[in-house]
């Protein structure tokens, strides 16, 4: 544990170390690739400027997660029920994958607005197929044993579902969910992209046509920094809900 | 000797002088070899060129002044279209007849960091102060049709005016020049400085490329139309031919930029906020 | 009590079994015993509805059933605790699911815990206990359904030996006193002696009786009997002689 | 089966009914939402245009793929060798998911100018993660017991790979291939607007510049087709490569 | 040929064991046999070197080594048969990780695999086959590894009793006619006492040695034996006390 976390961030700086060292031997232009220390001085000092517009992603990406979760929830317990019914949508939920988001961004904007509904909805959309798809595979991956019992104990659909079947598919929602709140950050700013107030992704245009590279790239910081917190965001909430896991010790 | 050249968007009628150039071969008969690039982004064509990445850009009066101020090195070499294209576009109406009519309105705006300042000194100017602004991206017509916004800043008045008018859509507009904005050249070809001294002969071959396809399409419009077509399979030729028409006076006569006119402009620019730092035009344009 | 008739399970165009019939008397503990992959978990599968029957009919006393859904309590190798349940939380599921009253349902299964020696680990999730004690908390659960039919699936054959012995006397105990009728599937003919008042041997598939054996004697003493020994080694010479017929 | 695939269908045709009929009833305007009609004439009519595109998006995507595969195989195979280089490089891979891939642009056309090799990398970065992520899951499922067997056969760790490791994870391979190949779609033409001349998504920003909705819809079925082709694909190659599992009857 | 002495083992601060001896004897059939969790399988993880101790010596024929990692063959309760190979593919792994001969290796398994009834199955897939015969192949590749010690981790306990009997012949078979040396572990009393030479009786965790009990007498027929009876019996018992001590 210590030697990975030491390993981590002696590649990181080792990395940051060579890109600085490039930029000045190379002579690389700042326009096109600013040294890590301009990009992390312009992060901390524009810090101001930056936080609002990454208050609006981060609530258009909560959003868009709450809304792919209220999606795919019942999504999944509904092909997991009605096996036919998990045949019969799955080209179409394959087919959502294939579309580019971004093609749809006009439209989801004459539809919705400039508001952050759009916005929320293109975050959505990115993540709710990882989360259907591997919510699906856990309920199907329980046990027959299991189901032997709960058909025994005369439970419905809906008890064994929380009793049961929830539970037991958690780990791998939680791996679906990690999977698609990294994403969920490129969602959000293609939304902002094709029409927006704020948000890092409206920043980051308007830095980018003003030639601010130093900002774009500090952008691009704030939300890489973002997608780490929700990946480990998620798995401490993992850890926490799959309590049963934790300590593995047994009393003999 | 091969050239490339990074267009400001995807091709389009405004680039019809350089696709005649091609394929008449007025480029090859001048030993050039002249690759075409599109972005993905406006502001790369200006990036790449300074960082003599690609041997030239077209680009935009107000972006390079902007790109100057940030401090690229880039120069420019010639001119495309001589004027102000981009208005500030509505949805025909008896409501909209001066700038004063938008008080109160919703205004769209198409790229944030230029247009969004062009709207607010166009709105200064023009004494406007209650108006709401908003980015539109590039989704103009559904934006104004779905009534989001009353009116955009950015569209042109050769190109949105017509695609509009296919789908029966009558659009009126503001002309920047006309309502207090001072003159700049909307389409020009810049390069990198150290590109420049390179590569001179070649580029002053390509600007007289250029310039000679112009000629020729003034006094062969249909012809050099039909060429354009032909390069350019994916365009629609409906639309294609209307815009040519309201394009044909504004690619740019021969003769090189005005530093005057142009210090005009970045003066305005420095004065509403579109750059931080001045420029000084004179040492931004070059003089064949 | 349970009586099949005419039974037929079909998987991938081959029979696992045709025309099977099966009766379970009241208050008696009947035991299968059969080769690996010959049929028994099918067997239970459809007595429990969890996949329906190509052909054939379920009795349950005189008259016909679709499967014994709530019928039948069900017992397995694996303890079959939910791990994010306490011990008591898992032993109450049959009550929830059965909407009993729950405050009556954990006075009765709190009785249960101390009768089995768990008392005091209420509380405890089942990885933080050993295998016994899941087993024993299961053992709870099967009671806490109050049927009186009980299916078990193999319930032992993952416990060692001495944790095996001690839950043989509990499933006794299940018949004696708390007055089950029990229907259990295993392989291990030892404990199919010790335990079985009506034995049924089992071919490998397409499944079908060979032959039933009713036995007598006092159970947790009678397997080191003669008798006992005789027997045991008769049924391995059945069975292998079964087994022979296919590629063992 | 059968039920399913008439259920799809089903689906399919009252989508497109739906839609068709909301087109007209609502007239809503053809460059809002063009009617599936229109579309599909479109997608057909012009396919002499949108095929040449076709190609070059499809030749990106394959080759991303590839490239992909090349830094998945050993970055898995390394992560799985080594735990403690999996969790000093998870944040690495982790934030390279978050970062908006079309920031890189001018950097790649500086580094690899504006061929299909920008496009190629853009399609890679998109895939690499999907398949790293479930290749080493593959590897570490590997039960214990065989571990203590090619221990004591003395199996090296490239006999043990290739021998254990590698099939074993083989079915983990291919539902990470078949996540990534869906998104591979979106990669390619993200990496389009990467000064292209060629592909889908250039034709595409074209057409929707233009207010040519009919041919963006038109391109984005060619995408969804291409998508679904590729899962297909990789499904049928799964089934072809986990040869031990296809037919589970048993002999007795 | 084979001991360890003072192996210790900590999980979580919890020894597994600690201070553990162990000799093992050419040409004689060791049997462990232990409650569960014990901590058996452990044990055989730091002898194949899959985990290291945290104390202690491993001596093969006298010096010291840091595991059996190409000194032992191994077979498990699983047939641990890769299912991407044919049977005979998979009896020839062996081999193939040893770099030996693979003509000759091929021609020695094929003549196993007549000797356990296997020709004609070599191209099979173990999916292809049944459970009895995945088994038996296993059994041909812990011969492929041409190690004189074997060790056993509960090798037959998912098999039915007809199967598990044959498997155990041929178990003996393995000492007797190919003069091989034997570490197995097993929870199965009965099985213990049929196959043993030296049976050790293990403690609940932390585990050590209870008792060691060296058996004589016929081996595939002793078992009805009152001699071996009581001393089932007795093996029950000393088991039991020991676990009362835990919490069962
Ligand atoms: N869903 C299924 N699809 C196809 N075949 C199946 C299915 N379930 C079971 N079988 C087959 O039916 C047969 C009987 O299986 P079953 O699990 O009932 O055996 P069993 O007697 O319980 O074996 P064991 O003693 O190993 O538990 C096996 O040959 C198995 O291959
Ligand atoms: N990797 C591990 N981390 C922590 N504890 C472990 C680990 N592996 C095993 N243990 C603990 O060590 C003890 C011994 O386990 P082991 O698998 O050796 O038992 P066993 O005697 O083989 O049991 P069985 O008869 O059930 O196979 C158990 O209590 C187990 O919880
Ligand atoms: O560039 C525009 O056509 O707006
Ligand atoms: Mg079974
Ligand atoms: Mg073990």
């Amino acid at each position: 544990m210590a030697r990975s976390n030491f390993l981590a961030l002696a590649i990181l700086i080792l990395l940051l170390g060579l890109w600085e060292v490039a930029c000045w031997i190379f002579t690389i232009p700042v326009f096109i690739l600013p040294p890590p220390s301009i990009i992390m001085s312009t992060a901390v000092l524009r810090a101001p400027l930056i936080l609002p517009h990454a208050m609006t992603t981060g609530l258009e990406i909560i959003c868009g997660i709450v809304l792919a979760l209220a999606v795919a929830i019942p999504l999944a317990m509904g092909m997991f029920a009605f096996p036919w019914l998990e045949k019969a949508l799955s080209p179409f939920l394959v087919t959502s994958q294939a579309i580019p988001v971004f093609a749809l961004a006009p439209l989801l904007v004459v539809w919705l607005g400039y508001g952050v509904a759009g916005k929320i909805l293109m975050a959505a959309i990115i993540i709710f197929f990882p989360i259907t798809v591997s919510l699906l595979e856990g309920f199907k991956g329980c046990d027959r044993e299991f189901r032997v019992l709960f058909r025994l104990m005369g439970a419905g659909f809906w008890q064994t579902m929380r009793l049961l079947y929830w539970p037991w598919a958690l780990p791998h929602f939680f791996a679906g969910l990690r999977v698609g709140v990294t994403v969920a950050t490129i969602g959000a700013v293609i939304g902002e992209w094709v029409g927006a107030q704020s948000g890092l992704g409206f920043l980051m245009i308007q830095a980018n046509a003003r030639l601010k590279v130093d900002l774009v790239f500090a952008v691009i910081l704030w939300l890489s920094l973002m997608g780490l917190l929700l990946w480990y965001g998620v798995g401490w909430l993992e850890k926490k809900s799959i309590f049963w896991r934790n300590n593995q010790q047994i009393l003999e | 000797q091969k050239l490339t050249l990074m267009l400001d968007w995807f091709p389009n009628i405004d680039h019809l002088p350089i696709y005649v150039a091609q394929e008449k071969g007025l480029f090859a008969e001048r030993g050039l070899e002249v690759e075409i690039i599109s972005p993905s982004e406006t502001a790369d064509g200006l990036k790449l060129a300074a960082s003599g990445n690609v041997d030239m850009a077209v680009s935009y009066e107000p972006q390079t002044i902007i790109a100057a101020s940030a401090g690229l090195d880039v120069k420019v070499v010639g001119r495309l279209i001589e004027h102000p294209l981009t208005t500030l576009l509505f949805l025909k109406s008896e409501k909209i007849k001066t700038p004063k009519d938008l008080e109160g309105k919703k205004i769209g705006y198409t790229v944030p960091g230029l247009m969004d300042v062009m709207l607010k000194a166009f709105m200064s100017i023009n004494g406007v102060e209650n108006y709401e602004a908003i980015n539109v991206g590039f989704t103009i017509v559904p934006a104004l049709v779905a009534g989001n916004v009353d009116a955009v800043m950015g569209p042109f008045k050769t190109y949105e005016t017509v695609t509009m008018a296919h789908q029966n859509l009558e659009a009126d507009y503001f002309e920047l020049e006309k309502w207090g904005i001072p003159d700049y050249e909307e389409l020009i070809f810049v390069c990198g400085a150290k590109t420049l001294t390179e590569k001179k002969e070649s580029i002053r071959s390509f600007i007289q490329a250029v310039e000679t396809a112009t000629a020729y399409l003034r006094k062969h419009p249909e012809e050099a139309l039909e060429t354009y077509l032909k390069a350019l399979p994916e365009a629609d030729a409906k639309v294609e031919t209307d815009a040519f028409h309201l394009t044909l006076p504004f690619y740019a006569a021969p003769g090189g930029s005005n530093a005057a006119a142009w210090q005009q402009f970045a003066d305005f620019s420095l004065q509403h906020g579109l750059i931080e730092k001045p420029v000084v035009t004179e040492d931004l344009i070059h003089i064949w | 009590m349970l009586s099949v008739s005419g039974l037929s399970k079909v998987f991938d165009q081959q029979p696992v079994f045709s025309g099977f019939d099966l009766t379970v008397t009241r208050n008696r503990f009947a035991v299968l015993i059969g080769p690996s992959g010959c049929g028994k978990s099918t067997l239970f599968d459809v007595l429990t509805g969890v996949t329906a029957p190509d052909e054939g009919r379920i009795l349950w006393q005189e008259s016909e059933v679709a499967h014994l859904g709530d019928l039948a309590a069900y017992m397995h190798q694996k303890d079959l605790l939910l791990p994010w349940f306490s011990l008591l939380e898992n032993s109450l599921l049959p009550s929830r699911t059965g909407r009993e009253d729950l405050k009556q349902a954990r006075s009765r299964a709190m009785q249960l815990f101390s009768r089995l020696g768990l008392s005091g680990y209420e509380k405890y999730l089942p990885y933080q206990v050993s295998g016994g004690m899941r087993q024993r908390c299961a053992l709870v659960r099967t009671l806490m359904f109050n049927r009186d039919l009980v299916l078990l699936d193999e319930p032992l054959s993952a416990l060692d030996a001495i944790t095996r012995k001690r839950l043989q006397s509990l499933l006794l105990l299940l018949q004696s006193e708390f007055d089950r009728t029990l229907l259990m599937i295993t392989h291990d003919v030892d404990e199919a002696l010790l335990l079985a008042d009506d034995l049924y041997l089992l071919s490998a598939k397409p499944m079908r009786i060979i032959e039933k054996i009713v036995l007598h004697g006092d159970k947790p003493g009678r397997l080191n009997t003669p008798q006992l020994l005789a027997m045991k080694d008769m049924i391995m010479k059945r069975l292998g002689e079964d087994i022979d017929h296919g590629s063992f």
